[in-house]
């Protein structure tokens, strides 16, 4: 019981963990139609930029001033880089991002070395939230939780409440024709790229004290996030947290099960030894292929159900 | 009646055009051959020689790359799972011919590792090649994250995380060939190469391979003129597979081992990184794009622990300034040559060349000694730069670091004007030119 | 004559720290032999080659390190490439005869380097994995309050050694303990270890066995302390960069190591190494393998009175020479040599037994108990090929 | 005639290097329908666009005595020039319903709604919510129209607006600009089809070769027969 | 074989809730040029598009060449002989105009997928492409990437492409929009020259084009077809006039 209510919990939190991850890239990927591969990357300066605020000033201020921080610089390399290559379509976009992770991580390590840095998580956090029967709940966890349903919301608000999410999807295909109604597109997308990366530097503030601040951190997420908008659908927020809830509990759950074809046949009294032809394949338990799981369901929605769980459009 | 007419006075005008012998390109076809025959005369250096290898089997995969990336519009983020499971399957192969339980020589490897590439082509390709553009490009992803994972999940052929390896050294030499010196295998690499590429080459002169150039360029008419498109992507990844294998097998016969890496995403990445520096819209622009790669990514690490910076600015740039790539660049100038206006271009030019190198002189200096002062300068900030003592911590090796950009980028500014011109209004002559030409 | 080391290790990338880390450590016994003169007449120098933690990247160093005459090459960061560079240079050396070279292994610790896989051209100076499961479950024995252990390590050969060691190895000394589970993740691809942790804690366990480093390590530590497992961590890697900065006070009296030296041991022999190297490069001195690397090549250069790779490496067989953590010796039968190992724990830093922290952490490994290296040596299958002629 | 609300002096536009208009002049005053007519290429769409600020240009336009040249298209758009352009650039994944918000200005009151227009082509609203990219060809057309009206020009600029519609649908548009005229709002038309051209304009410019080769009245296009033989016919 | 090339059988298609096509039902006979009219949005394109198979029908039946083509896929209904032109130009932009030509020709000579004969040896798809470049008059931009044509030209070549395999049905939707008074007289020269003995389907909103052209005239009113009959018939039918010309069919001296 313990065990099942705190996988539930668990997943429930990675779920919500990945979505907080993904958001920004959602954002930017539904509206700009940008795949942005160096996401991953803004998350990591986030975690750096909160990392040495926090040491001056503290993890508070340095949880509002890092995303700015990170949004400014997501607005200076629209200002200065995409939108060079946007009029050239989304392949160089996409192109200039992969570059531009290479060249962040690179800058990262020459700032602030190449060793993970102590970034702890503020010691007011640093206890459980709940304890049931004998786990205990992190008060951290919780609060990403938090975190990312307030992205949610103001995500939410935003592609709702403003015509910003219109006027960028119109001058995907006719940029002309938006600026022709009197719509200024350039800082719009610049304020949209910005703010992408600011909820990516927003995660890399809190995911960067929960997991370990290093120049590793943006690959170690990388393609997951992907994974996330992917399934959920190109175009669709509620589509980004069904995956992410999906994938995370996907994931967890099949941490917790030891089964494996060979566990199945020998429950079926059949004999299989090592000598067995496929016998790495029978062996292998379901816990062990967990996180490849993503990428199978990645494979299989995009095969069977090409706009993703929720989509809106095709790639 | 009319029609009649206007078609056979069209065939017997339009022969001339066609002209089925090309002089230009027997040359190049020559030169070819000759550079690949010289260049180990020239790089006889052991590390020079595997380095000259290296770039062989990366032309063919990088070749194989631009089929689905150039000719097809396909980003494929999984394209290192063709060659890299032929590579296993060519060093599977290698251990049973010398376990003399497969009788085939060294030579004919790479066919095996093309044979398996294209094998798996039909396979993943049946899957991924339902779909085009991003979609595509996310189940390329996918699948070859399965694939990387299953490497380190199933040692028994993958041999986990340390590989499967071999000795390419086996049964009677023929010929004197052993393979054991690394000159030979350069002229086994060299020969799949040539062979490849102009199989490769021939590829973009068939009807498969100018449908799928439509098809990139607009796959929804194309299903109006009898083709399924899904077909002319699904066989021309077939195809591109078959050579990656080829440069797998390549590969595994060049370093004697495979290991996960070479399915992995980051060599698939690294393959579109190469391949957009050299040019995607140009037939050799993934040779170019080869040396550059190989160049970066394994000879300046050697020289700079900037390397990865370097790669990535320079990538960075070549999207943002010539998304063509450095095939582009070079095709622009040889039409001024071919249109006689490069000699009113070249002192312009040159201009220009000098002041961006200043500038990076300036810009290396900087990068080095920042990295020397983050990395190194517990052993001593002192460090060689371009042939020079320079303290990294000391001022004047900032000083002269940043008036070379300074310098650098002022000739840049105050050339460019002039550049700009002259180069416009030669690219204008030359379209005047063809205008009439055509008229 | 000065004797040029080729380094092959990653430089760049997510494992340059440890790499790099490891280099200055070389640097630093090699200035410190040069002017102490170990070996009289001769120098060493040790120079990085950026092998990118790939197999096939380490080959390419590999030829060009040979090309610009280096007849040394030192390794560590993962098996894999050890095993490939293993291979590569016994085909060097077969195929360029008067040309070769000799390969250190100061931290691959797969036991098949000298076993199946054993070639006269490899000298490891670690111990294998085997010894360390040896030494560690020596200790474990002796602790009645282990009852139940979970095994948990990375998908990859050297995870699934540790998982069939530790079993085996439980079994024979304390056949009354339980082994609860056992788990295998895909190497540094989880980001949340909670699930584990949550199984790890409905198995009832006590204590963990685990194979894993890097943030895999940190993460699994954190994610306990997080879940509040009480359960004590068996390590081999506790110690190496990074893990220390990340587990922080996590960890603190639940993690324990294995490995062959440890500044706080009896004595803090050594210290005077650990001191400079701090200084120097505010880092700290760990692989200590990197001394007694340095100290057997100096001795074999003055018994043979050469450099060439062929006579040293004759000498090298069974030697025995003094380290940091007394004598070793370099067993002939297999090129293994055979060191005392050390258990210790992660501890808050108290002047006493724990002097010295890690990665200016506060905390510290404090010596619970020396295994003697007879008590942790294996068998070997290991049949050695010598060159002919000598 | 009354104030200019469009002035047009000695235009000169460029394609990269390709020089398109060799000085254009033109004025269109408040409350006027004129129509630029010309043979395909001449060069009509461009000085629109020039106009617009989409095309790299020299000279002078005034928009209400103030000069506008060099500024970005949306700045120009604001101070109330409206544009419609040629190829029927529907934002095709949106809905019609939002290319119509899109066509509002933000902190500006317009004189029209989306009532006014669902009820000038009652078409569109049957298809509110319908992808705009599928639409038929002529319903695509009625949206760009409505789209820009929805962002309240004093003048607007249309660019071929009955191409693709069917004759009735064109009499209507006819009308429709009429309506717009006594509305106090000035067109300035580039058309194809002269008939209507000549029906509804107060006056015509024709164009050649990148220049204004005739202005005057309709009646007096109709009667100078060289001109329409020259510039207009083939 | 069915003495008709198309046939529509109470053909319906609706996209989600609403019904575009409501039961057309329609015969052409071979060799015959049919012109369809009808108001913005009666669903004429929709028609093209189901017989060229881009969208399938709901309910009902079109034969082809008295065959039916439920089911089809584009390239299928191709291969049986019917090709179709765009109202929003669809042409390959990065191949020239002579590439343009000879991707068309390539499948109806056999050529499929080839990767095994070489495009440059292929005399009989060089001479098709060649031919149909001279009678679209494009032979001056011959090596012109298609994308850099102005209008017209991209027009002449959309309708170069889609008569180039030569299929014995051709559709052709709104062929000479945006194309001048001029150029759309020689664009009808050019469809009668090269549509000769084949069955012509064209969706038209000019009406000198349609009068010039058409044998009969279908017309298109909220997806139905009201009436099909001879131009004179259809300038008299005062339901036509009423739903559509609205006065403006062209005198008896234009056609
Ligand atoms: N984007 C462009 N790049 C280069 N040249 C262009 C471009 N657009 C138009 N032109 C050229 O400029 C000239 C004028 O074009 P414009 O579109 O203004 O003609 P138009 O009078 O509107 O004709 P149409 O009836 O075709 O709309 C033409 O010769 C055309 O080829
Ligand atoms: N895929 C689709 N989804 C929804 N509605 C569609 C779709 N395709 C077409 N329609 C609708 O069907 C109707 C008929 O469109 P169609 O393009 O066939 O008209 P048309 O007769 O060709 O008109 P026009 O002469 O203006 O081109 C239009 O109202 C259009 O909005
Ligand atoms: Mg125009
Ligand atoms: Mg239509």
């Amino acid at each position: 019981m313990e065990f099942t209510i705190f996988t539930l919990l668990n997943g429930l939190a990675y779920g919500l963990l990945l979505f907080m991850l993904s958001s920004g890239l959602t954002l930017i990927f539904s509206m700009m139609g940008v795949l942005n591969f160096a996401h991953a990357s803004f998350y990591m300066l986030g975690a750096y930029f909160a990392y040495t605020i926090s040491a001056k000033i503290g993890f508070w201020p340095a949880l509002v001033i890092a995303p700015l921080l990170v949004g400014v610089v997501g607005a200076l390399v629209e200002r200065y880089g995409l939108r060079t290559v946007h009029k050239f379509g989304h392949m160089p976009e996409l192109l200039f991002t992969f570059g531009l992770s290479y060249v962040i991580v690179e800058v990262v390590q020459l700032i602030w070395g190449r060793a993970a840095v102590r970034y702890p998580i503020p010691a007011e956090m640093d206890g459980p939230l709940f304890t049931l029967y004998t786990t205990t709940f992190p008060m951290y966890r919780g609060f990403m939780m938090f975190i990312a349903l307030l992205m949610l919301v103001s995500i939410y608000l935003v592609l709702t409440r403003t015509r910003i999410g219109l006027v960028i999807q119109a001058a995907l295909t006719h940029p002309d024709a938006v600026e022709a109604l009197g719509h200024n597109v350039p800082r719009v997308f610049m304020l949209v790229f910005g703010g992408g990366c600011a909820l990516a530097g927003l995660a890399g503030v809190i995911g960067g004290n929960a997991f370990v601040t290093e120049p590793g951190m943006a690959a170690t997420v990388g393609s997951i996030i992907f994974v996330v908008v992917v399934v959920g659908g190109m175009g669709s927020l509620a589509g980004a947290l069904v995956a992410s809830l999906l994938i995370g509990l996907l994931q967890t759950f099949a941490v917790a099960l030891d089964y494996s074809l060979l566990s199945v046949f020998s429950g079926f009294g059949l004999n299989v030894g090592p000598d067995t032809l496929g016998f790495s394949v029978l062996n292998l338990t379901i816990a062990q292929t967990a996180p490849i799981l993503p990428y199978l369901l990645l494979v299989l929605i995009l095969i069977f159900r090409p706009k993703g769980l929720m989509g809106t459009r095709e790639g | 009646m009319n029609t009649m007419q206007s078609s056979t006075t069209s065939a017997t005008t339009s022969t001339m055009r066609f002209a089925p012998i090309n002089l230009g390109r027997w040359l190049v076809w020559s030169v070819f051959v000759v550079l690949l025959v010289v260049a180990p005369l020239i790089f006889n250096k052991g590390a020079a020689l595997s380095i000259l290898c290296q770039m062989g089997t990366v032309m063919i995969f990088g070749l194989s790359y631009n089929m689905l990336l150039g000719q097809g519009g396909m980003l494929s983020f999984g394209h290192a799972v063709y060659s890299g499971l032929g590579a296993y399957f060519a060093i599977h192969a290698m251990n049973l011919a010398s376990g003399g339980s497969l009788p085939i020589p060294v030579s004919l490897i790479p066919l095996v590792g093309g044979i398996f590439g294209a094998v798996f082509g039909v396979l993943f390709g049946y899957v991924t090649t339902k779909k085009s553009g991003t979609t595509f490009s996310m189940i390329t992803l996918g699948i070859v994250e399965l694939v990387f994972a299953c490497s380190l999940m199933f040692p028994a052929f993958f041999g986990g995380e340390g590989g499967i390896s071999t000795n390419r050294v086996m049964g009677q030499p023929v010929l004197g060939i052993t393979y054991g010196p690394q000159i030979q295998v350069y002229y086994l690499i060299a020969f799949w190469l040539f062979i490849s590429t102009v199989g490769m080459y021939a590829f973009t002169q068939t009807p498969l391979g100018r449908i799928i150039n439509a098809v990139r360029d607009n796959p929804e008419r194309v299903e109006f003129i009898g083709y399924n498109t899904q077909w002319v992507r699904y066989l021309t990844l077939i195809l591109s597979a078959f050579f990656a294998g080829i440069s797998g097998g390549l590969a595994a016969i060049n370093f004697e081992i495979v290991t996960a890496e070479n399915v992995s995403a980051v060599r698939s990445g690294a393959i579109l990184l190469f391949t957009f520096i050299g040019g995607v819209g140009f037939f050799f622009g993934p040779l170019i794009g080869a040396v550059v790669g190989v160049f970066l990514t394994v000879l300046l690490s050697d020289f700079t622990k900037a390397w990865q910076l370097y790669l990535g600015v320079f990538f960075i740039i070549i999207v943002m300034y010539a998304p063509g790539g450095i095939a582009s660049l070079l095709m622009m100038n040889v039409r001024l040559m071919v249109y006689k206006r490069f000699a009113r271009v070249w002192p312009r030019l040159l201009s220009m060349v000098v002041a961006t190198l200043i500038a990076c002189v300036g810009a290396v200096m900087i990068i080095e000694m920042l990295y020397h002062l983050t990395l190194e300068s517990a052993n001593g900030t002192m460090m060689r730069l371009f042939g020079m003592q320079v303290d990294a911590a000391g001022i004047g090796g900032w000083l002269i670091a940043l008036a070379l950009v300074a310098v650098g980028l002022f000739l840049f500014v105050r050339a460019r004007p002039a550049f700009r011109h002259t180069w416009d209004e030669a690219n204008l002559e030359i379209e005047e030119m063809i205008r009439k030409e055509h008229a | 004559e000065n004797v040029k080391i080729a380094f092959i290790d990653p430089l760049s990338g997510p494992f340059a720290p440890v790499g790099q880390g490891i280099l200055y450590s070389w640097q630093m016994i090699a200035d410190q032999a040069n002017k102490e003169k170990w070996s009289p007449g001769n120098t060493f120098e040790v120079v990085g080659f950026d092998n990118k933690a790939s197999p096939q990247e380490s080959l390419s160093q590999l030829k060009s390190a040979i090309d610009q005459g280096y007849r040394y090459v030192t390794q560590g960061n993962g098996s894999a490439a050890a095993a490939a560079l293993l291979d590569a240079i016994n085909k060097h050396n077969e195929r360029n005869p008067g040309k070769e070279v000799v390969y250190i292994n100061y931290a691959a610790v797969d036991p098949d380097l000298t076993n199946s896989k054993c070639s006269f051209w490899q000298f490891r100076i670690d111990a294998n994995s085997d010894m360390k499961m040896e030494a560690m479950t020596t200790f474990m024995a002796k602790k009645p309050e282990i009852k139940k252990v979970y095994i948990i390590g990375q998908n990859y050969s050297f995870g699934h050694q540790v998982t069939r060691a530790a079993k085996d190895y439980l079994k024979r000394k304390r056949p009354d303990v339980q082994i609860v589970g056992d788990d295998l993740h895909p190497i540094g691809q989880v980001k949340d270890f909670a699930p584990y942790i949550a199984k790890i804690k409905a198995s009832g366990a006590d204590t963990v066995v685990t194979g894993n480093w890097g943030a895999d390590l940190a993460l699994l530590i954190k994610a306990a302390k997080d879940a509040d497992l009480k359960a004590d961590f068996y390590t081999y890697y506790g110690s190496t960069t990074g893990v220390p900065t990340a587990m922080g006070a996590a960890g603190a009296d639940r993690v324990k190591y294995v490995g062959y030296w440890n500044v706080n041991n009896e004595g803090f022999v050594g210290k005077e190494i650990v001191e400079g190297f701090k200084k120097k490069y505010n880092d700290d001195y760990y692989a200590m393998a990197t001394y007694t690397g340095i100290a057997m090549l100096a001795k074999a250069f003055n018994e043979v009175k050469t450099t060439d790779p062929v006579k040293v490496a004759f000498a090298m067989e069974g030697m025995k020479v003094k380290s940091l953590n007394g004598e070793v010796e370099m067993r002939k039968a297999d090129h293994q040599l055979q060191q005392p190992l050390y258990i210790a724990t992660w501890t808050k830093v108290n002047g006493k037994d724990v002097k010295y922290d890690q990665e200016n952490t506060g905390y510290g490994w404090k010596t619970d108990q020396k295994i003697d290296a007879f008590v942790a040596a294996q068998p070997t299958s290991c049949q050695m090929k010598r060159p002919s002629g000598q | 005639m009354s104030k200019a609300m469009l002035e047009i002096r000695d235009l000169h536009a460029y394609y990269g290097k390709s020089h398109v208009l060799h000085g254009v002049d033109l004025t269109v005053a408040e409350g006027e329908i004129v129509s630029l007519l010309g043979r395909n290429g001449v060069g009509r769409s461009t000085t629109v666009k020039a106009t617009m600020g989409q095309v790299q240009a020299t000279g002078s336009i005034k928009f209400k005595g103030e000069e506008i040249i060099g500024e970005k298209a949306f700045q120009i758009a604001y101070r109330g020039l409206g544009y419609v352009p040629e190829n029927r650039d529907i934002f095709p994944t949106l809905t019609v319903e939002q290319n119509l918000i899109l066509g509002e200005k933000k902190g500006k009151k317009s004189r029209w709604s989306l009532d006014d227009m669902y009820q000038l082509f009652p078409r569109l609203k049957e298809r509110q919510n319908t992808a705009a990219g599928v639409l038929s060809g002529g319903e695509q057309q009625m949206l760009t129209l409505c789209r820009t009206l929805m962002g309240d020009p004093d003048l607007i600029m249309i660019d071929e607006p009955t191409e693709g519609l069917a004759p009735k649908i064109v009499d209507l548009v006819a009308d429709y600009l009429k309506t717009l005229k006594e509305r106090g709002i000035s067109v300035l038309l580039v058309e194809q089809k002269l008939a209507i051209a000549l029906e509804i304009s107060q006056r015509v410019y024709v164009m050649g070769h990148g220049s204004i080769v005739f202005e005057g009245t309709p009646d007096d296009l109709r009667a100078n027969a060289a001109v329409r033989r020259e510039w207009l016919e083939v | 074989m069915s003495a008709y090339s198309v046939e529509l059988k109470e053909v319906r298609k609706s996209f989600g809730k609403s019904e575009i096509i409501r039961g057309a039902t329609l015969q052409v006979p071979r060799g015959e040029r049919y012109a369809i009219i009808g108001p913005n949005g009666a669903g004429k394109s929709t028609l093209f598009n189901l017989i060229s198979g881009r969208f399938g029908v709901s309910s009902g039946d079109i034969l082809l060449n008295g065959k039916s083509i439920r089911g089809m896929k584009p390239f299928e209904i191709n291969r049986s002989g019917l090709s179709r032109s765009f109202q929003i130009t669809n042409i390959f932009h990065r191949l020239t105009v002579y590439e343009n030509l000879r991707c068309a020709v390539l499948w109806s000579l056999g050529y499929k997928y080839s990767f095994w004969h070489r495009l440059n040896g292929l005399r009989d798809a060089h001479e098709r492409a060649e031919a149909v470049m001279e009678q679209i008059g494009l032979r001056r931009r011959r090596n012109t990437s298609a994308g850099l044509l102005t209008y017209a030209e991209q027009r002449a070549l959309e309708i170069g492409i889609t008569i180039a395999g030569g299929a014995d049905v051709i559709l052709l939707d709104e062929p000479t929009a945006g194309m001048s008074r001029s150029e759309s007289d020689n664009a009808v020269e050019l469809i009668r020259r090269v549509t000769v003995g084949k069955t012509l389907l064209m969706v038209e909103h000019d009406m000198s084009v349609v009068f010039g052209l058409a044998d009969k005239i279908a017309v298109v009113v909220y997806g139905e077809v009201i009436a099909c009959d001879t131009p004179a018939n259809i300038r008299g039918n005062a339901k036509v006039q009423e739903a559509y010309l609205g006065g403006h069919a062209p005198a008896e001296a234009h056609a």
